[in-house]
């Protein structure tokens, strides 16, 4: 699979959108979906339904393989330990909220803190936030540069002997910033302090090892990564598996039940409560076959060569201010036109077929610190060309021509 | 095409220069709007004199063209008219907008209406409609709230 | 849309299973899904896929607006009173977690009760045991009589000063009994207890009306409706969603994000935190439009038949003992054989193509006291025939004779 | 067809009369297993004497045709074997079920052997494993076990 050509693996290019061809620059959104993984899950339902883990008949079997060979596949890709440290979630919303809510329940006390950034996402901020509720936890923020990026020094500042937990994101959805995750953890265990990361937008972008970065815990969003909507992936280390109390209750998750009391079953069993995604998890071992396929290098060096593209294009466009100037940056390019609002900048790309977002990004915070309610946002999936940049381009000149700018 | 009929040279002139963009001194009524997707936020003052008459109203936020052009132009036409007649006024804009394209109120003479009219573009953009709208029910939410309901967007800590 | 034929509406039952035809009678464990369900999920990721209600390009205006009708779907399905009050989750599961932990964390005292029943599958029970936990609140069962159903009476029996919520199936998934709702809701009512119904069993089978039921929550999981897997409903009274505190925390539920705290978004957005399964909602509106074309009526109509043939044809294998005898039964028929343990029966019946359910159906305070620790399943979907009946029978009479019973 | 090699007449025997089923006197170490799918359960005792020597093993339990015919079999094979030889055992025989179709021990004797192999069958039918290997998983946890641990199983109350 030559990723020059990989836009014919995904249908959706092969349609028009409004008369136009589809720009799609919002894969940090969600990305759009290759054949395999579609196809899959119409083979699925239509040829093996049944859910998982509860039947003993032949369909029964052969879905809880597949759906336990996603598990697999997943370690692999992710290079955890073992097998039970990875847990299927609604989304990395889910998987965060998982780990703030039992560890939260567990270890935190009045006056412990948690620290973030000020890049985070809502979603790894407003799970915290109900901490300082029910246990008195204080959050505390460690501080964007001008570059927009989060240094090992600016956690280290903020590094208290309060501080029971260090969340952050793995690359920013909106300044692109990808932190080093592995000297902050390692930092952070130096004091005895677990580490969650966000990797929401570095799964479909990154290789990834958990080994090597060595963090406790780790979200993923699968409809992100060329999945399924409703999937995500909870890693965590196993031991904290084990340590902390079960999430969500329900079938599944049980080792015995009586009137007077509950055991909970063995790992990753206690953490999937109810019926699971069983068709996107067995779809989405399609979306890890994708990426495997055509190699996480090979998409590293695509979207590089893209983002330093784009780059170039809109910084020589005068009109366009890039927001952030990280040295490690990701697929992701946020900025602002002077005198136009990002939403009136999207109505009007979208006229021309190019899809972008426009607002906060769920990331207010940030937003707040760099004086802005909303920016524009391009992002990066495999499929993207540096045509599709161009277009942008052009498209943010029709902008300029319509509000009368310069 | 249909941009044109969206970003009317009325609608950029208000967007870029909004109208009454202040805070009014001794405003007696007022309300803040948040659309959550984008940030947008606006927040209407209003000074209702005894006769519950619309003695000035202003507004502060920020957002795109539609919206901004849209407070502007609602803060002008409304004022000098009664909270009855205000509330009749958002009525008929909000069916304009979601439903009917059309502006029947007598309480507006012509020309106000064709500017409002202006707005109707956005009917065509799903997702704008509520850029335009979040002042409108802004300021209904300012007429009704009494003044204990005001304090209940209070940020929970 | 003909019930006597519609088997054809659903691919699966077009190819053999190991080269036998598919009598599936496990849909109380998941249902099979109609054609036009699973192209409604491969059209919407080849030719429409976008994230909901984030970005302003057309494809995300378009998905958001096909989401939210779904939403309306539903509510009409069901007859609620308000769109509104249809929140999307992950399954039934976690719509009851989601109550039972909102609810547990604003209302709940120690010493308060929780009035459940013997026939509660594990997701109607293990949620609420965790409030003993972190609450102190005592767990009650009503008490099934010998027919295998709840009564009003064993209801009124348990209830005290201190219930403050009860919570209980619509329809077992292993006797089948259909409970008496309605009247147990006015009874609840009239002491001011809330009402959650676990109607997992009863959504895709019987006509729901919540305006009529008048219960607090109604809790229904998609993937036993032929729809996708990944998704359930919570239906709640407007009146609980605005004052019971929010649930998971993330993007989408938020109106303002600050460093010092958060204000939540409207109904129902405060409930549906992160991105949600954009895809499944979106295809689910086609299995409410599936159920609608056969009508609701037919469906319990057909059910009723088959279900009736169903206890004629094993009453008569003398072999067979059925679990429970309800006068209102729904499309679930349990039973055991002496001499031989259900794991048996079901790999003996799924070598001729008949997939049951073997175990305790996360029921085990039911089994427990039936005296069991498993029993077999044979459940209905609109699909099922007569014949499937059949087959089963002369299937447990092989099992007879492999076991050498009489 | 496939399902005569699974029920076969010794697992059938063993199944419907199967043997120690009964909690030995005095027993030193004990364990339970579950399998929280069918909700089957086991417990196993084991009496080890000073040489630890198997003097006596039974168990309690119940569950379905094939796994009370794997503790019934289990149970008579270790008696009298050196907890050494039983874990050997058990590891043979666990390897026989997922890989390898094979007794290899020495410990065993041919129609020995030829007994455990019975249970071969359930490879075919991967949901079903569990209940052969349920017992025998449980006889392994019984010997590792500090007294401890053995409570570690306590219920949430
Ligand atoms: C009666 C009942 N309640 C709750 C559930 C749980 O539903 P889900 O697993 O889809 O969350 C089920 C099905 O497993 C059920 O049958
Ligand atoms: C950085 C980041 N974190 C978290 C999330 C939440 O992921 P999801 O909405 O899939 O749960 C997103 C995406 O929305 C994200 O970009």
């Amino acid at each position: 699979m030559n990723i020059d050509n990989i836009k014919k693996e995904f249908p959706i290019f092969d349609n028009k959108i409004q008369n136009n061809d589809l720009v799609y620059l919002d894969s940090a959104n969600s990305s759009q979906k290759p054949k395999v993984v579609v196809d899959r899950i119409y083979d699925f339902y239509t040829k093996e339904f049944s859910n998982v883990g509860r039947s003993v008949h032949y369909l029964a079997v052969a879905a809880t393989n597949m759906y336990e060979n996603t598990r697999v596949s997943v370690q692999k890709f992710i290079n955890a330990k073992d097998k039970d440290e990875i847990v299927f979630t609604k989304g990395a919303t889910e998987a965060i909220n998982l780990v703030a809510s039992t560890y939260g329940q567990k270890y935190l006390k009045p006056g412990d803190e948690v620290l973030l950034t000020e890049l985070e996402h809502h979603s790894n901020y407003v799970p915290w936030h109900y901490l300082r509720k029910s246990k008195g936890v204080k959050l505390e923020f460690a501080d964007i540069n001008d570059e927009g990026e989060i240094t090992l020094e600016s956690i280290e500042k903020k590094i208290t002997t309060k501080t029971k937990m260090i969340a952050l994101t793995h690359l920013s959805n909106v300044t692109g910033a990808i932190l080093p995750i592995k000297v902050i953890t390692e930092l952070a265990h130096s004091k005895n302090i677990p580490v969650l990361v966000d990797g929401c937008q570095s799964a479909p972008h990154l290789k990834l090892d958990m080994q090597d970065l060595d963090c406790d815990f780790y979200a993923i969003s699968c409809h992100k990564m060329y999945g399924p909507t409703g999937l995500g992936i909870l890693y965590a280390k196993k031991k904290w598996l084990e340590e902390l109390p079960p999430y969500q209750g329900g079938g599944g998750m049980i080792r015995e039940v009586k009137k007077e009391g509950i055991t909970y079953g063995d790992l990753p069993n206690k953490y999937e409560a109810g019926t699971m995604q069983t068709a996107q998890v067995i779809a989405f071992n399609e979306s890890i076959k994708f990426l495997n396929t055509v190699g996480m290098k090979n998409v590293m060096e695509h979207e590089k060569k893209l983002i330093n593209y784009g780059q170039e294009v809109l910084r020589k466009n005068n009109s366009v201010k890039l927001i952030g100037n990280p040295k490690n940056r990701g697929a992701v390019l946020s900025f602002t036109i002077e005198g136009m609002h990002p939403h009136d900048i999207a109505t009007i790309l979208d006229e021309d077929g190019v899809a972008i977002r426009a607002g906060h990004h769920c990331c207010q915070i940030l937003h707040d610190k760099l004086g802005l309610t909303a920016s524009a946002r391009a992002s990066l999936g495999v499929y993207n060309t540096k045509d599709d940049f161009d277009k942008l381009n052009s498209s943010i000149n029709k902008c300029k021509k319509i509000f009368e700018l310069k | 095409m249909k941009l044109t009929e969206l970003y009317q040279e009325i609608i950029l002139d208000h967007g870029k220069n909004p109208r009454n963009l202040r805070k009014t001194e001794n405003f007696n009524k007022d309300a803040k709007g948040y659309n959550p997707l984008c940030g947008d936020k606006v927040h209407i003052y209003l000074k209702l004199n005894e006769n519950k008459k619309v003695e000035d109203v202003s507004f502060e936020g920020e957002g795109c063209a539609i919206s901004m052009a849209s407070a502007s132009i609602m803060t002008d036409l409304v004022k000098g008219k009664e909270e009855n007649e205000v509330k009749e006024i958002v009525e008929d804009f909000l069916k304009m907008i979601k439903e009917t394209d059309q502006i029947n109120t007598k309480l507006l003479k012509d020309d106000e209406k064709t500017k409002l009219m202006c707005l109707s573009g956005v009917k065509q953009y799903p997702m704008r409609v509520k850029c335009a709208t979040l002042s409108w029910h802004t300021l209904t939410s300012a007429i009704d709230k009494s003044q204990n309901e005001i304090n209940s967007e209070k940020m929970e800590i």
